[in-house]
């Protein structure tokens, strides 16, 4: 396996333990369907591209019908340890406080919360967390592309925590469009550099390639 | 009665089991079964004077006793002799 | 190769593929569904076919004849599906055709049908239960590899975790030692020779060249089954040393035992784990080994009990054994429900440990 | 009458014009019952492969019946595969080789009993084999009970007054079946109950060889044997026993040939 390490500091909540090396976990949910699954697979991808090592999990069962949508993402600088159903995680993206209950109960106290502006404040007990509201669906709007929002939300995780390159996120998202919707990766791609521009890079980042301390 | 035979067989008698079915299909109607059983206790076709050659017998035997041949010259009569038992 | 993002029924096809799988039928069933869709879109790029069988009954018959031929075969479904397939399996047992059979299971309710089979006569299948996609992709390839080796069936036993769940491959090759030609494949060339080839359960042979015949022939492949499972058996096992509650576990449930046994030696837990790799042969003396000095053995498997078998016929004290699992489904009744959940392990082991006054 | 010498070959000057068996077969042994068909279809079968130039490139899948001991004796590369399988074991080897002439030879408890959807979902595939047929109406195996082949009337040992349409329900006529499907090349019914018959059906059956060879599609031959055994008749009255019963239902000739089709 090459798998050149990307020295670029990445913020993350609180690490899990016992894993050796730092993971970052994040829960991205929302509303069914592919929007949650597209920034969780856009991410995934992107750090594949950044030679990280990467899981991408689901949770299944209601997400072809529009009910409740988790995605769950690790990126770790090693063969990651972390488990397919995360008992807990250090982040999350927010884009819906509907169906909250099954990211809330499991995020380490310090997560990092990334939420949607109009959402942010049906989110429970977040004077635990380092919360980051973002007024994505404004941001898509005013480009003109509404559904957007959660590229907007792609870009500014993946710019606040340098968990993935923006130019990597962009050319995930690309990846995964099919042909015949070939016109939505101009808008999506602005909204990914949006959401990025829109937010200043954290302070309190941790570099993945570093040894878990003890 | 002089006979026209222009073909004839070696049968393997003690692996037939008796089925006639080589009876009815010899055109010149030249088989008939035996009186006494093979080695098993079936009876077998015997072959009278007057066969064909035409593999009838040999196509529809089920058993594979037949082994059918064709005389360069026909053999009329009983001038076969050599052959009689 | 450079790291490829991929789900584990992505990944396999990829590894089966690569170690040569050229045939594969198989019948929609989630969640091996994705298994088969991979295969139908890679198999034809290799010179390989995937047909969409009308039965799971017919796939695996067509992957028997495949397998037949020469070629490296496989089908595959979930547990239900694999119901169907038990006569076929036997079958392949007992005329000694390679071929593998991918269980994609709902849950871990397969285990007695892997292990003991349902089909007739003495055979057993090896069974391999990756714990996650890395060790999936090895298996993938190791299945084909013991298929042939031993010339018998081989069940790879997966779950819709393993199959779902997307993550950074490179698809590393095992190194594996080369397999002597198929001299006994049916390639049609030895017809009129003499020499023509059988396969044939009843091992009768030719006239010219009689065979063992059916006792002898059965006899023969089920000293094979007992020669296989003296070497063939693996497993996993951590901090079994010192451990006085020994955790064992199969597949995704192994993992996340491990997980756990893992975060409760970080706090001070005398806790073990073992790890079956091979459901069957089941390593049966490693078990023994690893459960000796502890007060307490823990099954935690997804089911009402099957495993649980085997760790009492090898543990040095069954006494000692209990379990920890359950029956556990989502909703759907399709997808491991919430027993198979870090927190919830670590529970049942706690409370094991602590008796329930704690 | 006189009786001719028939132990040795004869002296005067000839021409061997039939052997006992097909140099396909390794011997002319079998346990078969007196006065069964299967060994003459089988002939058949051997004597058009090595005819054709398939001796040494093709493989014979049996099902489960009677025959199926000519595993033991046919000299072709053969495996005996599941009851009812044998077209699905066949399309995955076929599949894997297509050069090689893959044949099925199946009982009519084997094909339309137990495997009606391997040989209907190889028709709708197209699959290139031949399937060969050997239809007596009765699981001769098992000692003569009913098929889904076995005729109105035709009394068994579960159907001790006759196969009644009420109560059994009726025969499948697979070949017409095969015959309606796209993806049959060539659909035959022979019969080996007479010297002309035979001779017919050998024809057929080179047919639905040639039919695969030239990827046309799938070729069933279904070939009405006798079963004087299952039947409880005697052996010698076998041939018109079946005709009078079989082949009322099941008339002889070609059901369907695509070659015919293409030029017409």
């Amino acid at each position: 396996m090459s798998c050149t390490p990307n020295r670029k500091p990445v913020a993350l909540g609180p690490p899990a333990t016992g894993r050796g090396y730092l993971e970052l976990d994040l829960f991205i949910s929302g509303i069914g369907g592919q929007g949650i699954q597209l920034i969780g697979k856009s991410l995934a991808l992107a750090a594949i591209k950044d030679s990280r090592h990467v899981m991408l999990a689901g949770e299944y069962g209601g997400h072809m019908r529009g009910g409740s949508s988790i995605g769950t993402v690790v990126i770790g600088a090693k063969p990651l340890k972390a488990l397919p159903i995360l008992p807990h995680a250090g982040s999350a993206i927010a884009m819906s406080h509907l169906f909250w209950e099954r990211v809330g109960s499991r995020l380490r106290p310090g997560s990092f919360v990334l939420a949607e502006e109009t959402v942010a404040a049906d989110l429970p007990d977040m004077e635990q967390h380092r919360l980051v509201k973002l007024p994505a669906t404004a941001i898509a709007t005013e480009l003109g592309s509404r559904m957007a929002a959660g590229m907007v939300m792609l870009g500014a995780f993946a710019a606040l925590t340098g968990a993935v390159e923006i130019d990597s996120a962009v050319a995930a998202m690309a990846e995964q469009i099919p042909s015949y919707r070939r016109q939505h990766i101009e808008a999506n791609e602005r909204a990914i550099r949006a959401g990025a521009a829109s937010v200043t890079p954290m302070a309190f980042a941790v570099d993945l390639d570093a040894r878990e301390v003890a | 009665m002089r006979q026209v035979t222009r073909g004839t067989l070696v049968i393997d008698a003690d692996r037939c089991k008796g089925c006639e079915l080589c009876i009815v299909a010899c055109p010149p109607r030249v088989l008939t079964m035996s009186r006494t059983g093979n080695a098993t206790g079936y009876l077998y076709p015997e072959l009278a004077p007057g066969c064909t050659g035409c593999t009838a017998c040999q196509q529809v035997c089920p058993d594979f006793v037949f082994e059918v041949y064709k005389y360069h010259e026909p053999i009329v009569s009983g001038s076969d002799a050599e052959r009689m038992q | 190769m450079t790291m490829r993002l991929m789900d584990g029924s992505e990944a396999i096809v990829e590894a089966a593929i690569q170690a040569g799988l050229r045939f594969y039928a198989g019948y929609p069933m989630s969640p091996a569904t994705e298994l088969l869709e991979y295969m139908a879109e890679k198999l034809p790029h290799h010179e390989g076919v995937c047909i969409n069988a009308a039965t799971e009954i017919e796939g695996i018959n067509m992957a028997l004849g495949a397998a037949a031929g020469g070629f490296r075969a496989a089908s595959g479904s979930c547990g239900q599906g694999l119901a169907l397939m038990q006569e076929a399996i036997a079958e392949a047992a007992l005329n000694e055709t390679p071929i593998v059979i991918f269980n994609m299971a709902r849950n871990q309710q397969d285990y007695f049908q892997a292990t003991r089979g349902g089909g007739w006569g003495d055979y057993r299948t090896i069974t391999l239960a990756p714990k996650d996609l890395h060790e999936a992709v090895e298996h993938a390839q190791l299945a084909f590899h013991l298929a042939d080796k031993y010339r018998v069936p081989v069940i790879f036993m997966g779950d819709n975790l393993l199959a779902r769940t997307q993550m950074g491959t490179t698809l590393p090759q095992l190194d594996l030692a080369p397999l002597p030609p198929k001299d006994w494949q049916l390639d049609g060339t030895s017809g009129g020779t003499g020499k023509s080839r059988q396969i044939w359960t009843f091992g009768c042979g030719k006239t010219n060249d009689p065979g063992p015949g059916p006792s002898k022939h059965w006899e023969r492949i089920a000293a094979k089954f007992d020669a296989i499972a003296e070497v063939e058996a693996r497993y996993e096992e951590g901090f079994t040393d010192d451990a006085e509650t020994l955790v064992v576990a199969f597949g995704s449930g192994g993992k996340f035992v491990e997980h756990v046994v893992r975060e409760m030696r970080a706090d001070g837990h005398k806790v073990g784990y073992f790890r079956p790799v091979t459901l069957w042969p089941y390593p049966g003396e490693a078990l023994e080994r690893a459960s000796q000095g502890c007060k307490r053995v823990l099954v935690f498997e997804l089911n009402a009990g099957q495993m649980i078998d085997d760790v009492r016929l090898n543990v040095h004290d069954r006494k000692l054994v209990k379990a920890i699992g359950g029956v556990s489904f989502d909703e759907s009744g399709l997808n491991l429900g919430p027993l198979m959940d870090a927190t919830v392990i670590r529970e049942r082991i706690e409370l094991a440990i602590h008796g329930a006054s704690k | 009458m006189s009786i001719v010498m028939t132990t040795r070959p004869p002296e005067a000057p000839s021409n061997k014009v039939a052997s006992f068996k097909p140099t396909l077969l390794q011997t002319e042994e079998h346990h078969l019952c007196p006065g069964c068909g299967e060994p003459v279809a089988i002939r058949l079968v051997l004597e058009v492969i090595e005819e054709l130039g398939l001796a040494q490139k093709n493989v014979s899948i049996i099902g489960h019946g009677c025959y199926g001991s000519f595993i033991m004796t046919m000299d072709v590369d053969s495996t005996l595969c599941l009851h009812g399988r044998a077209p699905a074991v066949a399309t995955g080897l076929k599949r894997m080789r297509p050069e090689v002439a893959v044949w099925t030879l199946q009982g009519d408890g084997d094909m339309t009993s137990e495997g009606l959807a391997e040989i209907l979902h190889a028709t709708a595939r197209g699959e290139n084999i031949t399937c060969i047929l050997l239809n007596n109406g009765v699981f001769g195996d098992t000692g003569g009970q009913m098929t889904a082949s076995s005729v109105i009337g035709q009394r068994t040992k579960n159907t001790l007054e006759g196969r009644d349409a009420a109560y059994h329900g009726y025969p499948i006529v697979i070949g017409d079946m095969v015959a309606a499907m796209p993806g049959s090349a060539f659909v035959a019914r022979g019969s080996v109950h007479n010297a002309a018959s035979i001779a017919a059906t050998r024809r057929l059956i080179r047919k639905g060889f040639q039919r695969q060879m030239e990827k046309k599609g799938l070729s069933l031959v279904e070939i009405l044997t006798m079963c004087p055994t299952g039947w409880f008749v005697p052996a010698s009255g076998g041939a018109d026993y079946m005709m009078e019963s079989l082949g009322k239902t099941y008339p002889l000739g070609e059901i369907k040939d695509i070659a015919a089709t293409e030029q017409a």
